[in-house]
């Protein structure tokens, strides 16, 4: 099977669905001539002219809500959020429009838009750069929510999600885009809202997403090899919707749940996650649920300090330990 | 009948124009009779559905806000009478004006008022949120001036798909100042999105006069900033919101030009049943308005002259459209509310679609 | 002691406040002339004058990112939301300019704003209007969150939020404004950060917040006449500052918890809270902490299912008797 | 030295002047020698100073992003050489130049970069995010066009405090499409508010040239619509800049006047240090500027001609520039970095200030 980074796969996916559908549109801040802030839609202008290719002005707000117009004509925008902070000026847009006009209209519109754009720390740009709103957005009933973790799961899901007939809301990772795997070369697709047991054992889930699943898997190793813990790291790559089944069926294997997230604390994923399997599998743990989520300040901008504010395998591993 | 008019060449606002000439403008003169008391009978209907509505809020019927459009009458009518097949339209929350000037029946419209299923958002949506997509109608949105991106992503469609078509995006005079609409202006003058942004000037944001809420003396001047044509219109004056209106479509839907059009116009109620309606503007100026410039009075007077309108039928019309208005009131009290299991319905397709899901897992959450 | 309105204490905490520190300033959509849309600041104008009691245009993002930033310079701005909703198009300016700038600055800059309105669901008027965001307010390190309950609570708490050197976001509710209570003559101040358990009882603990808690403690009178159950009632009053030790303490003599919250339940307040419960009282529950949310959907309008889609006390009484 | 200038009465874009005249506006006649040199040292200071840091950069000392000002240094310089006590100052992410025109010290600058504890922002700001409130420099900020509105807010306290002074907001050509500076311009056009919107126009944002991005053939003149004054200056004449906003800043803080000043400016480098810089201009159009209207070689030869610079004098300065940067390196190298500790401080005032604290309860999680 071809070897492909992630930054790649997201193209691929944009490319075939491009391919597939005239009514696919790739929207955002130079997507277009520059190629992509991250070089993800590298190539695509020079493939499929001005028409499906647009760079838009620093008008957020604008673009989007743009997009979810055109969407309820039929468009099938994909607009790049060159950050997902910048979601910042376009939440009414998202969160108001996207989200609720199939609702207040009685289900007469439909919003077949996707929002994508990397959303993560650990490159160094600060407060103003780093959001991880996955939990802000799956708040929002009407929104679908979508944190691929691998290639592979990459561009199975972008496909998914560009093909689908909700607005979904889907967050990369700068810090993944160098990243590979294995990708095949004939079509497929992966279901929004399938967990993915990433790695099996028997003593303890964690549950996880996006990077964070990444630093888990690492983490597993050593835990498995320097304190003979055999971990299961359930990857949801979905928030909304959520296949909190596969989060249950492991910790009725392990009886220990421990959730690993790049989120801030205060009412993230996990204390969604921490909440539901406490009610649906209370007598099934054997200890606290645990969770280790980046530490609770706006994001430092110091390097190696801002490695230590984010999870990464040594705090993991921590984590685990003491998830007694 | 104030007009100011733009050209490429000539963007500074006049006031000079009087407007008398709409009357022989194209687009009106080649209305026939019933075409013109077409464009009266739902100006009447809009009024007595609206009087209507108040009743029943009155009556405990409604809940929530209920923006009343009396006295803009000549706005939507206007603009949506020249709606082709490719035209869309959007607008904010006192949008039960354009919801009847676009052809919804007022049975849904009441109904939705009443939050009864039958409504034309099944009750999900309110006074404030009317769809109708069948008839190009694409809300009613209570964010105000969130609806602008929108209406710009619905020209964006139409010139995509290559239709000859255009949207009008309606706004308030005090929505202009939501940054959103400015970079949907820039984005629609940028890329000649056959977008017509229409501001119904009243005269307030709720309390707030023009005059105290955006500075420059303007609103649709604003449009100079990004090369787009403007034009103000007098909003008493069914005609005139037509003339003018048809030259800027016809602009969108030939040349894919976008454009900004002020119309004048007064709304007699306060901003909301709720606004008392006493800190921000006399008794008088409201009186004035209603004697001196009400849209259906000026054009049954018009109309009167023309020989089109007679006595005889400006009652049956009057007496028709409130039979209609009654008539949807008692529609919209039969009707059913959405039961608790309505709650979860309409939020995502794919819900609302079992059999066609390709996603997994739990949508909703407890 | 007299007995006045929610409305008249949020006011008379206004007003204190404004005659005590001349950089006290009120601003926001109607609130001069118009006395306010839900007349919170009736008065005000004739009292204070234009210069401390301004209106605004329809510009959300430029009027309190212009709030923040005069609160730089020394300048107390009290902002009304007519609807907390409407934060939606201002999200750029609380959440990166007012919740980062004292981090961003290395703690040289205060912003000592307060961000007031209501924010809740009940009065019919749509998704676009019905936003509860103290879970994504909170999320953000960097502000505070206060949401009062009582007319005590809510005169007491804002005139702590405006003396506070913080960013505190002051979420009221139009379904309480009405509402009447007890409130001193003489001046006081109700620290941010204090739970009050607002009932006592020994079977159950209910956590709540908001015109929730008053639904709470409706639903426990009926608990107790008609089921003979005990339930305590524990306000949180501030979510951020959160007085998670009354929690515990209350959890620790009841060994139940229902959390009650008028929020969309997934991240919400409530899933932090339980995840916090079941971290540091694991083995003083007796049974899986339950939660009772909006019912998950954008708001709709029609007024008598509004009423089943929010927490009420016959839903509240159900749960808590479904809370084993 | 295109100047576009405006008064009330005079408000269509000309590109007339030429600008010769700013060398004898009053604000430039009246320095002397040593405020010459000063204006010239500053620009100096801030590209060797740049330079150092692209070094640092590329020995992978710094991190994130690092947006050079080169090329833009009259700007700056220009804009805060003219600051009184109750003047203020905000910016974007491009922010060194600033910083050191205001006068803050290169070393803790530097220490930023570097992500270290002696930073100016304590390494929790990084280039993007540099503060210093004691010189009236607000920052320093990273969403395009967020720092307006508090720009405008500066201003409101000014005001509101009966100082005679004024904000000057910054920004690129890029940030005036996004919303919160339309309404921010709406604001302070509406209140009279002592703010200058200060466009740097560097003619691209990121890869978009002006005319992809901005409807319109002005920039500035979209303060028009706001009733607003604006002009355009010459950006790579530091006496231009400084007649021009001198116009400005004395409207401001003697009658609260706002206003547009565009000043047209080029960078060097590419949009970040991470831009390719391939994609959307040729190295000649570069190499032109560099050649042509470098800001710091125009105002030498200004010097040398005005007989204030001679060449010794030239060398001292640049080799004092170049000393300066390398020991702001070498501070910044030998000064520790925070610790995880420091992660939760600086978060909120009261957290900071145990014993001040009033509010109780947890304002950390984990
Ligand atoms: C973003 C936002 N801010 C405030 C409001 C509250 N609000 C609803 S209507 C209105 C006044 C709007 O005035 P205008 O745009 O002139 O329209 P009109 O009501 O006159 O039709 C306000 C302030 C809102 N719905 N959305
Ligand atoms: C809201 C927002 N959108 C996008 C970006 C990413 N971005 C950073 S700088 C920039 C270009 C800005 O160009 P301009 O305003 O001309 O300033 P310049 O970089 O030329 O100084 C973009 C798109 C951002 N930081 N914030
Ligand atoms: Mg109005
Ligand atoms: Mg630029």
């Amino acid at each position: 099977m071809p070897v492909i980074t992630y930054r790649e796969a997201v193209r691929h996916a944009l490319a075939e669905e491009l391919e597939r559908d005239p009514n696919v549109v790739v929207m955002g801040e130079e997507v277009a001539q520059f190629n992509g802030a991250y070089k993800v839609t590298e190539g695509l202008l020079a493939r499929f002219g001005p028409k499906r290719i647009v760079d838009t002005p620093i008008s957020e707000a604008g673009f989007i809500g743009m997009g979810v117009g055109a969407s309820m004509l039929g468009v099938r925008p994909v607009m790049e959020l060159m950050f997902w902070s910048f979601y910042s000026v376009a939440f009414d847009q998202i969160l108001n429009n996207a989200a609720n006009v199939r609702y207040m209209s009685g289900g007469q519109i439909n919003v077949p838009i996707v929002i994508r754009g990397p959303a993560n720390g650990g490159t160094n740009v600060g407060a103003t750069h780093s959001h991880t709103p996955e939990n802000v957005l799956a708040n929002h009933p009407g929104v679908k929510v979508v944190v691929p973790a691998t290639p592979y799961d990459a561009k199975g899901l972008l496909k998914s999600a560009i093909r689908d007939n909700d607005p979904v809301m889907f967050l990369e990772n700068t810090m993944l885009y160098g990243d590979k795997g294995e990708v095949p070369e004939e079509e497929y697709l992966i279901p929004l809202g399938k967990a993915d047991v990433k790695r099996q054992g028997t003593d303890l889930t964690i549950v996880s997403y996006g990077r964070a699943a990444i630093h888990s898997l690492k983490a597993a190793e050593e835990l498995q090899s320097q304190h003979g813990l055999s971990v299961e790291v359930v990857d949801l790559r979905s928030i909304r919707p959520l296949d909190i089944d596969t989060v249950l069926a492991s910790v009725r294997r392990t009886h220990r749940l421990l959730i690993v997230e790049e989120q801030k604390p205060f009412c993230s994923v996990g204390s969604q996650i921490a909440f539901m399997v406490q009610k649906e599998a209370f007598d099934e743990l054997d200890a606290p649920i645990n969770r280790l989520a980046t530490i609770d300040a706006p994001a430092i901008y110091s390097p190696p300090v801002e490695v230590e504010q984010l999870p990464n395998p040594a705090r993991i591993v921590k984590a685990a330990l003491a998830t007694r | 009948m104030s007009k100011k008019t733009t050209a490429e060449a000539d963007k500074k606002p006049e006031n000079t124009a009087t407007g008398e000439s709409s009357v022989n403008a194209p687009i009106n003169a080649s209305l026939n009779a019933e075409g013109r008391i077409e464009l009266y009978r739902k100006m009447v209907r809009i009024r007595r559905f609206e009087e209507r509505s108040l009743r029943a809020y009155q009556a405990k019927k409604i809940g929530g806000f209920l923006h009343l459009y009396i006295g803009q009458e000549a706005v939507a009518v206007g603009c949506c009478s020249l709606m082709g097949p490719d035209d869309h339209v959007i607008t904010a929350y006192r949008d039960h004006g354009h919801a009847i000037a676009v052809g919804m029946d007022t049975k849904p419209l009441m109904a939705e008022l009443f939050g009864k299923v039958t409504g034309c958002s099944k009750g999900k949506g309110g006074s404030m949120h009317y769809f109708d997509p069948s008839r190009n109608y694409w809300g009613g949105h209570g964010i105000v001036g969130g609806q602008i991106p929108l209406g710009t992503g619905l020209a964006y469609a139409i010139k995509y798909q290559g239709k000859k078509g255009a949207a009008m995006a309606f706004m308030g005079d005090g929505a202009v100042n939501q940054g959103a609409v400015h970079e949907a202006f820039n984005l629609a003058a940028l890329w000649d999105l056959p977008c017509i942004f229409v501001i119904e000037n009243n005269r307030y944001s709720m309390g707030t006069s023009q005059r105290r809420s955006s500075a420059g003396t303007s609103l649709a001047q604003r449009a100079e900033a990004y090369g787009m044509a403007w034009a103000t219109c007098n909003g008493h004056d069914v005609y005139d919101v037509r003339a003018t209106m048809d030259r800027f479509l016809t602009a969108a839907r030939e040349n894919s030009k976008p454009g900004v059009v002020e119309i004048d116009t007064y709304r007699y109620r306060g901003h909301s049943v709720a606004d008392p309606d006493k800190t921000y503007r006399t008794r008088d100026e409201i009186e004035d308005y209603q004697r001196t410039k009400d849209p259906i009075t000026l054009f049954q007077q018009t109309l009167l002259k023309e020989g089109v309108l007679n006595q005889e039928l400006i009652e049956k019309i009057d007496g028709e459209a409130r039979a209609e208005a009654d008539q949807a009131a008692d529609f919209a009290e039969a009707s059913p509310f959405p039961t608790p299991e309505d709650i979860q319905k309409d939020v995502y397709w794919e819900a609302d679609n079992p059999e066609q899901r390709k996603s997994e897992g739990r949508l909703f959450f407890e």
